[in-house]
């Protein structure tokens, strides 16, 4: 594969590695390939400013004091970025983790809302990511409200959401409205097929620009250091992507 | 508080009462698969899991076993391997009582019982239909601000029971854990710790800072067993990774109920006929 | 959160601000009796100290020195060799701003920091002086109790910088402190933490279990200097003892102002005159 | 020296050793030799099953989790026994631990008050043990209540004072009543002597018993093991007392 081309995998990763500039430290959850390699690309690129934590990763993972440490870091205001996404997403960024139904009557189950409605509210710079982009994620109204992408007035939330990336497109937040608005849209896909997949009402402007593709030094980096330190935590990831096995 | 108790694993299930509230760790550390295996034989019932904060396999062959009442958790999953498919399917038949968490709040309300309090704060959560849905947390004004300030107030979360595996147990019951500090937190919540070790440690693991630093004293453990590969299939910590293979094909085959009986049957996990 | 710096001892003192409040730890852990050498030498000045929980000579000897405007403690003593004589001397002149304290309180007062809250509560303290002296201090009503129960809720600890000592840091800025957690607490809850060290560890202390264990990661750690024996005149953990008769010596001589000055002139701890 | 014969300090310790009979974790401050030497004295008697905690060593003290493990390991109910001293203490128990005068202007200062304020209310069995035995010291009220003897009900105190020995005697206390009552007077002492150094009220039996002394096994003990063992964390008092120096 030539740097001339690229992975629908590797544009995202370069979406998501660009949402990170200037960020001093960002986390990353556990099955999280896509936004881990994203960490570990804004890393190499900031020559070493950027420190990445991904969770589940012995070596890129410097937590010495329990699953708690994550938690507490990010309260003491020392994790700038962190990714997130959703079994459903709504126009108010509102994320579901839990499952859809009647809660607690599901009639479909998702594992459950991990730190999310502690670490949407604390972190500065929530990245929502999911690939998956139709009306069945994107929905009007979540059916259960994991973390709550925006606060009444008096609420402590020094965090929230920043933008929202999936497979059509990128999409920014503006937490004042409390409403998304579309801000690119990735090569062979256009505006209109946004509108169709998204069940929820967004800002649109007059001329979408597309996705800007990963330059090609971005792409060396991607297939040569980067496969490796993501093959450790994301073994099935790097191989499939990258053709990398684990050191 | 008695000099800690060795056992053999089967003795070591034993001691684990039928409808014990119990502490299991997420998948990172140290789950104590041979126990559990052992549990499943014999067979435990009406557990109440407090999964800390999550679990994958573990949780979900108990609850697909049949020996499980309730679970508190902030998510059960396998990861990259996909949805918990026991778990899954329990929920959706209606067949669990189940109460969602998040991991802080988890983590948090073990640290109240390791401090004696009756409960802790903690910032974010509010506005979350978790908070919405569990009446035994309580919301109230942070009395140092000036302006109103809500803030989210846990009770404490005392497990009956903490149970892990670890590399080392030394004679005086002292635990190796190394980093894996979850487990010193539900070692100090709990009321009692039930272990597991890869192998015992012929020496005092608090005679040096090097392993005394990642070490539970034994005035918390209860009772230790050895286990050899005693995480298998997870994995544990430098010693060995999880069996990703094992792990995918359960993923895939505990889907049906059928699949599920069948991987019992195959890996020996059904109820034992003597005991 | 930018990369910790490595520095010489005389620049990391110079890095800790006039007025700074700083966390110190207690005389059983690594104490950075080198670098507080450093700061009188300077000499800082306006110094807010929070000792954790307690301190000895290195709070006595900045306090006699003139470098401490406040103290936040839970007590200050020389243990077997007798109270501290510059704390004792200025207290007693009224000199000296006290806010007295107890143990658990400082400890869970930082872990609220540590985990950002406001605030935690902390059993026991109703009924003594100090909480009648704490307006800081609030007492409620525990929320989750059907009768009065009365519980101290006590507002976050923040120092501006945690100083202590310790045997390695690598490269990266991780530092091993080895069972000694209340540094770990302090670098946690600290908005710096600046660390002398014996040795650099050449390798990645993170690397394995067995001493990731007992490490301070990189990101809690400001600026490191060296300072072999770093800790004298008090030991340090496995690898050298406190000086015993040095510490006798100067808890007796510091009883008179005379003799801590003699002390200071003998042990070149007098504000330099070049800076 | 022979086993009929004794030293001041062996006779305290062994004073104390009897009031932890039965206990299965004590905890010993730092500064504190003869509660130290006690303790292990506990631990030799019941066969191991008495565990001893003792801060400051290295050898004794099992604490992984930093300083606070101790104030929350009693709060789990891990720890049946501790020892507090007092500047001053008074006839309802209270100790000071501050100093003497109108707090905050002291006319004599104490190091603080450490960790007694929690410690007394939550560890079942304090036992106040001060050698000093003086008007000076058990006064008819303390300058400053470091932790109060009692508490008023409502107030949740699963500990408090059980026993005081001093350099005379020995007094058990009464949380119902707020008052101790003499239980036994040291050999080569009295009554009389006692309660002209006492400065509060307490009960006293008509006829006072004679604390009991050490029996020869203890003091074999004592001399041997204990004392090897006591270098370590208090080397000082060891070669003092055993002539043992630090192994």
């Amino acid at each position: 594969m030539s740097t001339e081309t690229w992975r629908r995998e590797e544009l995202l990763i370069a979406v998501l590695a660009r949402l990170l500039d200037g960020v001093e430290h960002v986390a990353v959850g556990a099955s999280s390939p896509i936004p881990g390699a994203a960490a570990l690309l804004a890393r190499a690129l900031s020559k070493g400013a950027t420190r990445v934590s991904v969770l589940g990763s012995r070596r890129h993972n410097p937590f010495t004091e329990g699953g708690r440490e994550l938690f507490d870091c990010a309260a003491q205001g020392r994790i700038g970025a962190f990714f997130l996404g959703g079994g459903e997403i709504d126009g108010e960024a509102n994320i579901n983790l839990v499952g859809m139904g009647d809660y607690p009557r599901l009639d479909v189950r998702f594992p459950g809302s991990f730190g999310s409605a502690y670490l949407y509210m604390l972190v500065p710079r929530v990245i929502l990511f999911r690939e998956e982009h139709s009306r069945r994620v994107f929905v009007p109204r979540v059916n259960f409200i994991s973390a709550p992408g925006t606060s009444e007035p008096g609420v402590y939330r020094p965090g929230g959401p920043h933008a929202l990336v999936t497979g059509l497109a990128k999409f920014d937040f503006d937490r004042a409205r409390r409403r998304f608005a579309l801000a690119s849209v990735h090569p062979g896909h256009d505006a209109a097929e946004v509108a169709a997949e998204t069940g929820f009402d967004y800002d649109s402007p007059a001329a979408v620009p597309a996705t800007e593709p990963p330059p090609p030094e971005w792409l060396e980096l991607l297939r040569g250091r980067i496969a490796g330190e993501l093959a450790e935590t994301y073994p099935k990831f790097a191989s499939a992507v990258f053709g990398k096995a684990a050191a | 508080m008695t000099a800690t108790q060795f056992v053999d694993l089967e003795q070591l299930a034993g001691q684990l009462p039928d409808g014990a509230f119990i502490a299991l760790p997420p998948d990172y550390s140290n789950v104590p698969m041979a126990l559990t295996h052992a549990l499943m034989r014999r067979p435990v019932r009406d557990l109440r899991l407090l999964c800390v904060p999550t679990s994958g396999i573990q949780a979900d062959l108990l609850i697909g076993a049949g020996c499980v009442a309730s679970v508190e958790c902030a998510a059960i999953s396998m990861g990259e391997q996909g949805p918990a498919p026991r778990f899954t399917a329990a929920v959706v038949a209606g067949r669990l009582k189940l109460v969602d968490s998040t991991c802080p709040a988890i983590h948090a309300a073990l640290q109240a019982a390791e401090k004696g309090l009756p409960f802790m704060p903690l910032r974010g959560i509010l506005g979350s239909d978790i908070l919405r849905h569990r009446p035994d947390w309580k919301v109230m004004d942070n009395p140092f601000a000036d302006t109103p300030d809500p803030i989210v107030l846990l009770p404490a979360i005392r497990p009956d029971v903490a149970v892990f595996h670890a590399r080392w147990a030394d004679r005086q019951g002292n635990v190796w854990i190394g980093r894996r500090r979850e487990l010193m937190t539900m070692a100090h919540a709990a009321r009692r710790s039930l272990v597991t070790v890869e192998a015992i440690f012929d020496g005092d693991l608090l005679a040096e800072d090097e392993l005394a630093a990642g070490t539970i004293p034994g005035i918390y453990v209860d009772a230790v067993a050895l286990a050899p590969r005693g995480a298998w299939p997870m994995g544990l910590a430098d010693l060995y990774a999880p069996d990703v293979a094992h792990l995918a094909a359960y993923a895939k085959q505990a889907r049906t109920d059928e699949g599920f009986r069948a991987y019992l049957a195959a890996n020996h996990l059904e109820p034992s006929l003597v005991d």
